[in-house]
């Protein structure tokens, strides 16, 4: 074989070199068969490593290129490209991973060279059975598929709409506006969350660019970036969302009961109307109400249609069914959002089982302008609590339930605490184990709050019991908790207790993820494609993230990463097309006998059977190169381009020569 | 001209040498087209005369059977030296065939089960074969019996390949014709079969395979019109060079795999593996297992024709 | 169902009420006690932050006795219970303890491999006799019997356990298949002071009390307990916490053993109710006449 | 000293290898011995990729892929798990300890899984000791030597390359 191929060993500072001796690898690749060249260099990623590769292939000493240095997923395509610019063809490059899995995890430096050196002979020896393959191109359509209405997919959906380009923006909720209309005051500034919202939403409502698809759900997702195919699903809302102009009558007069109506004041809680025909809250977009089939009379019961009666419209349809929408689109955002941790499993904090003990959801809802208090602060019983106690870190920062810091809570205890303060006199006692105030003015507002006469007790609380010890417990609900300042277990008597609940991926987001063919994190939240590079794009193109569906995020953050989502689709737009992975299979019809055992191993369905000719075809638009038909193969006659049999066996001959 | 043959037999069960007498009216053919210098089974010659001639005397020799001992394997270097050309004539010259499922075991295993353990062995002495006997002024000696049965291509270079068990009698016959005409393919060609596996050639239908359990030749009336694997027969078609003319197929047996495998797959058995174990119709552990457990000795199954010849050769020792 | 039985120190001199009631209600709901020859103390929870390896050691030895016969080790004990189990699980974690093990134990003649299970008794009541049996048993429902349900804290430790560390419920079952109703008792898995009792009598008994006084605001005629050492400082301290407190505490504890043979009509005497320092109150005894 | 054994890893490249990478960015430590060749699909792994990395001399095989339900191509993993376990049944039949391939799924987010893995089963390579196919095949033909007059030596290369 006449290859020549030059082998670049990166030092990555020391991050290589630290642990790799360069020299010793350096020598050693100079030796192996079909090399040419061997050079080392500081940071081979950076313009004077490229340049030299670049310079090598101009002068046409050699024909091939190894890099050794960090992971392919790292630096793979920046590589590649140089291999392109000087005419290279891309699949001659191969990449020998020395950091992530040499130098970073081994402790000793004589077993990090020999891996090097193994990981190196692989390369240069698949190196040398490498063909060079066509470039694919595929056409972007500028439609994009935004899925989840909350702020991070309003702001997405408006930055692309506002630049011309059509979204699909598909809600599972009655409305869009996701968690952010439902809160009153946002921190640190305290601006009222609907006044900045709801605009917002009204325009994604009228903008010509977005369809907006509410009480609906992504069914379905094929094809690949740039040319999606999305199916969604609109659930029957039982109202004909052309003929209701949003009256209110029907609800006004509907005897259901969706929220119970008995009960006391934590307990109908509510934003919108608690019958069964409601909006989820009064500035919803469409302003479509939706009947609660699980209690709206009719549907349990066969008899009431008042609605029906009272509506002029004629706009409600009890027959109404699931319906499924079809659309191409070129780039999804997920903008999913979060959930709030469930605090019932925390037993010991008695959600569910003692009254006046709620979550920080309840609370915001109460608090809310336009719930069902009106904004009042009150307990169950209806009167004003003297004192309050806000628990931090509730399924956060927790072995027993979600490791992760919720980014959030800090924050908006803080922000209980002022309004607290502002709207009653109740004493307020905060409970935090660290406060975590790291925004553009939370240091400043944490500071705000210490002058507010708050009580800071830094230490995570152990329990919430309505047992009391002495006379001044009596009637109370107690928190027991050490103040880690003082050394001491405090026991202080509170007549309500605010949960911070911290926050969890949404429910489905797994089901969409996998749609989407993106993972999902062990904290169950979606895997970006870089930690620090790559926060809105993932492991696969065309499928991007926005918000509290990456990890948990304050509003400011998830509308930054909504634009930055919505400007990396743009940028694919604007480019028009994308280069596609060459590496498929393909199949050699003249060693193929038709034995048909390919042909449902293929999970996009790109192999059919040619009953004329009698041989298996692979259609390439559809083929992901997975190799799983290439593996299974009993004639060989299928060939997975880039990793080929004779690549892989030279790569494993190479592997293991050291 | 005529040409100048030698055929010889290594461990063979001299099935392939009746496979050229099945040449049947063509027999006289070939005895026009050439001398035969050495042919066991047929007539008598003495090795001596062999030796004797000046090397690459011969035009072609056969060589059928695997290499089991010692004796196989100087016939074969001796024909080597002799021959301009070299055939590896039918399954176990080609790929190690039966003889070469003796891998599995040790020299001691086999001579052992042969003549001590069998059933029908009496040898209350327990003698086994020795190489070398003094008989008063006689020295006896017998070949050695090898530990590993080796295709005749792991012993001396081999320009053709006949595979099959047996070969079918006419592509012996028209391979001979191309030596007679000078039209031999590239030297390592398998020649007198197909480029593809015998699916391409099987009458029978076949749709997309979705195995729920494995059954045996004798358990089953297979149903004719359709692919013998899709009714749960481990068939090694798929992985089988054709050019056997379907013989078993058409029969209603599975394909062995006797015909080898198809140009650059490098193990008939792990690539038949690889290929059965994707058709199992199962997505749990337990599940995949039970219809695992429904295959009866997969390994020789598989491999049975091409054991010696696959890339692990033998039981590890 | 058999098992080999380790019954711990307690048992034998200040819970002998326990022992006797576990005597008689065993054979009746088919647990086959058969007790480990020439067992030792476990050392307790005090001796394992004294003398770490040593208690490891002694509780080894017990389990290494108990090997052979291929049983689960049931104690009635939940110190017993906590200790051997926590021996268990450092000698499967921890190779280098588990060496020094082994070499203690060969001393004395023994070996250990660590393949016996430890069990409470309350678990094999729950898990292996189960609720249902306990229901067809008793021949005598305990209805209108307030009972509040006290497992103490040990039972629940460490977490990898039988029943919930907050809020255990499987003796809330046995109670509630024999008739008896189990109050809202929030101090479940609250500590009694234990030990502490002889070093810090004060706090000990301040614990008490509010045990006491949760299960007399709930309105239970009793409590019930598994634990020797709850049920002695609940018991024959109360008296004590009266005194201190200046309260009027007069509330039987007694063990669920002791609780389910008299489900099964076994007279009081036999189960070892007349030992009690705090004994059956007229209201009690009235319940279970009635019953 | 201790023997060290030399193991292939086949990495699939959406989860494991990710993964394996989150080890690294990690800075996770685990046993050098593991060396991986990246694929795809863990269902690109044909169980002849096995067999040659165990016939060149890795004393044991790791296969690594999605969760099931993960798969980046929906099911390959599927497919790897079929092979793998009908593989696991013939390998004692050629004298291969079973235990010397295993197929482990990691997930991209599991770098200390992925740590942990490659340390137990490198653990467990340890135990069963070097296998050395190479060498025992060598070993089973040294008695099969005979010395012929006719010692035509064999070269492979000829008939391979014609």
């Amino acid at each position: 074989m006449s290859e020549r191929i030059g082998v670049y060993v990166c030092h990555c500072g020391t991050n290589i070199a630290g642990k790799v001796n360069i020299d010793e690898v350096v020598r050693f690749a100079e030796g192996l068969a079909g090399v040419e060249l061997v050079r080392d260099y500081k940071f081979m990623c950076s313009d004077p490593g490229q340049a030299m590769i670049q310079k090598d292939i101009e002068g046409d000493l050699i024909d091939r290129v190894v890099v050794a240095s960090c992971s392919p997923l790292m630096h793979e395509n920046t590589f590649r490209k140089v291999c392109e610019r000087c005419g290279v063809n891309p699949y001659l490059f191969t990449m020998a991973n020395i950091r992530e899995q040499c130098s970073w995890v081994h402790v000793d430096m004589g077993d990090s060279t020999a891996k090097a050196k193994a990981l190196i002979a692989a390369a240069v020896s698949r190196t040398k059975f490498l063909e060079p393959l066509p470039k694919r191109e595929v056409s972007i359509n500028p439609r994009t598929l935004v899925i989840g209405g909350g702020i991070a997919g309003i702001q997405a959906a408006l930055d692309l709409a506002e630049a011309g380009k059509e979204v699909v923006l598909v809600e599972r909720e009655p409305s869009i506006g996701g968690h952010m209309a439902k809160f009153d005051k946002t921190f640190p500034t305290l601006d009222c969350s609907a006044c900045i919202l709801t605009p917002r939403m009204v325009q994604v409502g009228q903008h010509p660019n977005i369809k907006l698809m509410t009480y609906a759900e992504l069914d379905e997702v094929n094809g690949y970036v740039g040319n999606f195919t999305v199916r969604v699903r609109n659930k029957a809302r039982y109202v004909d969302p052309e003929l209701c102009n949003g009256c209110g009558m029907c609800w006004e007069k509907c005897p259901g009961t969706r929220v119970p109506r008995k009960g006391n004041v934590h307990e109908k809680l509510s934003l919108g109307p608690t019958t069964s025909i409601y909006m989820p809250f009064m500035q919803a977009v469409p302003a479509v109400p939706v009947i609660d089939s699980g209690t709206c009379l009719y549907f349990q019961k066969g008899k009431c249609r008042v609605c029906e009666s009272v509506c002029e419209r004629t706009a409600i349809k009890y027959d109404m069914e699931d319906t499924f929408e079809e659309f191409e689109v070129g780039n999804i955002i997920i903008a999913t959002g979060f959930r709030t941790f469930d605090p019932r499993v925390i037993k010991r904090y008695g959600y569910g089982a003692l009254p006046n003990v709620m979550t920080s959801l309840d609370f915001e809802i109460m608090n809310c302008a336009a719930g069902s208090t009106s904004g009042a602060i009150l307990m169950a019983d209806g009167s004003e609590p003297k004192s309050i106690g806000i628990v931090h870190c509730v399924g956060s920062r927790d072995k027993h339930y979600n490791e992760h810091c919720s980014r959030v809570c800090c924050m908006y205890a803080l922000k209980y605490a002022h309004l607290i303060k502002e709207k009653t006199n109740a004493e307020v006692f905060d409970f935090y184990i660290d406060m975590r105030c790291f925004g553009k003015g939370y240091e400043e507002f944490y500071d705000r709050l210490l002058g507010e006469d708050v009580r800071f007790v830094r230490g995570k609380v152990a329990e919430v019991s309505n047992v009391p010890v002495n006379v001044v417990e009596e009637g109370k609900l107690v928190i027991s908790v050490e103040d880690t300042l003082v050394g001491v277990v405090r026991r202080v008597p509170v007549d309500m207790v605010v949960l911070c609940t911290g926050l969890e991926s949404s429910v489905g987001l797994a089901e969409v993820a996998t749609m989407c063919n993106v993972s999902v994190g062990k904290d169950g939240f979606i895997i970006e494609k870089h930690p620090k590079l790559g926060p809105v794009s993932t492991a696969t193109d065309g499928v991007f993230i926005a918000g509290a569906c990456q990890s948990p995020k304050d509003i400011p953050d998830t509308v930054a990463q909504a634009s930055a989502a919505s400007s990396a689709v743009l940028s694919m737009i604007t480019r028009g097309t994308i280069e596609i992975e060459s590496a498929t299979a393909e199949i050699n019809e003249k060693k193929c006998s038709g034995c048909r055992i390919c042909n449902n191993l293929c999970p996009y369905l790109a192999i059919t059977f040619d009953r004329e000719k009698g041989v298996s075809v692979i259609n390439e638009a559809l083929c992901k190169g997975c190799g799983t038909c290439v593996a299974a193969c009993p004639s060989n006659a299928i060939k997975a381009k880039h990793f080929a049999n004779e690549q892989i066996f030279a790569e494993i001959e190479g592997l293991l020569s050291v | 001209m005529k040409l100048k043959f030698g055929i010889y037999w290594g461990a063979a069960c001299g099935g392939c040498d009746v496979a050229i007498l099945d040449t049947h009216e063509k027999i006289l053919e070939i005895a026009d087209m050439a001398d035969i210098f050495l042919w066991p089974l047929a007539m008598d010659f003495k090795y001596k005369k062999i030796r004797a001639l000046e090397d690459n005397y011969l035009d072609a020799s056969f060589f059928s059977g695997a290499i089991r001992n010692s004796e196989n394997e100087e016939i074969a270097r001796l024909l080597r030296r002799k021959s301009k050309v070299m055939v590896a004539l039918g399954a176990c010259a080609h790929i190690g065939g039966i003889p070469g499922l003796a891998n599995m075991y040790t020299r001691e295993d086999v001579l052992n089960r042969v003549y001590r353990e069998s059933e029908s062995t009496i040898n209350e002495e327990g003698i086994i074969p020795r190489e070398a006997w003094s008989e008063g002024e006689y020295e006896l000696e017998l070949p050695r019996f090898y530990n590993t049965v080796k295709t005749l291509d792991q012993i001396i270079n081999v320009e053709y390949y006949i595979p099959g068990c047996p070969p079918v009698p006419l592509q012996i016959y028209s391979a001979l014709t191309l030596v007679r005409d000078g039209m031999l393919p590239p030297k390592g060609s398998v020649i007198g079969a197909g480029d593809r596996a015998l699916c391409e050639q099987c009458p029978r239908v076949k749709e997309e395979k979705k195995l729920t359990g494995i059954k045996r030749v004798h358990e089953v009336i297979p149903d004719p019109e359709k692919c013998l694997l899709e009714q749960g027969l481990i068939c090694l078609g798929p992985v089988t060079r054709s050019g056997c003319g379907s013989r078993c197929i058409k029969s209603g047996v599975p394909c062995r795999g006797c015909y080898g495998p198809v140009d650059d797959v490098k193990d008939q058995g792990f690539a038949m593996l690889s290929a059965l174990a994707s058709s199992l119709d199962a997505k749990e552990q337990k599940d995949i297992d039970a219809i695992i457990d429904t295959i009866e000795d997969p390994l020789r199954t598989l491999h049975r024709f091409s054991l010696a010849a696959s890339m692990l050769r033998r039981k590890k020792v | 169902m058999k098992y080999t039985y380790y019954p711990g120190c307690s048992v034998g001199a200040t819970a002998n009420l326990y022992q006797d009631s576990i005597n008689v209600v065993a054979p009746k709901v088919g647990v086959e006690l058969e007790e480990l020859q020439d067992w030792n103390c476990c050392g307790a929870t005090a001796y394992m932050s004294v003398k770490e390896l040593m208690s490891f050691a002694i509780s080894a030895r017990n389990l290494a006795l108990a090997e052979p016969f291929h049983r689960d080790v049931v104690t009635p004990c939940s110190a017993c219970y906590l200790v051997l189990n926590k021996t268990n699980h450092y000698f499967a974690e921890y190779p280098e303890l588990r060496k020094k093990l082994g070499k203690a134990l060969e001393a004395g003649g023994l070996s250990y491999s660590g393949n016996i299970r430890v069990r409470h008794l309350l678990d094999v009541f729950v898990n292996d006799v189960g609720p249902e049996r306990l229901s067809e048993l008793a021949t005598k429902k305990l209805a209108g019997l307030r009972v509040a349900p006290y497992y103490g804290c040990q039972i629940v430790r460490p977490e990898e356990g039988f029943d919930d560390p907050d809020e255990p419920e499987s003796m809330d079952r046995l109670i509630e298949a024999i008739g008896a109703t189990c109050v809202e008792y929030p101090m479940k898995a609250k500590c009694c002071g234990a030990s502490l009792m002889g070093t810090q009598e004060k706090l000990a008994l301040k614990l008490c009390r509010e045990l006491l006084a949760n299960a007399v605001r709930a309105d239970a005629h009793c409590i019930v307990t598994l634990c020797p050492l709850c049920q002695m400082n609940l018991d024959v301290y109360q008296p004590k916490v009266n005194g201190l407190f200046r309260t009027k505490f007069n509330i039987p504890v007694i063990y669920f053993t002791q609780l389910i043979g008299l489900s099964l009509g076994i007279p009081p005497r036999e189960l070892g109710l007349h030992r009690l320092a705090v004994k059956m109150t007229k209201q009690m005894k009235d319940v279970l006449k009635g019953a | 000293m201790t023997f060290e054994p030399t193991i292939v890893g086949f990495l699939c490249n959406w989860c494991s290898y990710t993964g394996a990478d989150l080890a690294g960015t990690s800075r996770v430590k685990y046993a050098a011995n593991v060396r991986s060749i990246r694929v795809m699909c863990s269902g690109r792994v044909e169980p002849t990729f096995v067999i040659k990395a165990l016939y060149e001399g890795a004393d044991g095989v790791l296969i690594a892929g999605c969760h099931p339900g993960d798969c980046h191509y929906q099911e390959g993993n599927y497919k790897a798990l079929r092979r793998y376990r009908l593989l696991r049944r013939v390998l004692p039949e050629y004298g291969i300890e079973p235990e010397r391939v295993r197929l482990e799924w990691v997930a991209a987010s599991e770098g200390e899984r992925f740590a942990k893995v490659v340390d137990d089963f490198t653990d467990q390579i340890r135990r069963l000791g070097p296998l050395d196919i190479k060498e025992s095949i060598a070993q089973s033909l040294i008695d099969d030597v005979v010395n012929h007059e006719e010692e035509a030596t064999k070269d492979i290369g000829d008939v391979n390359e014609a």
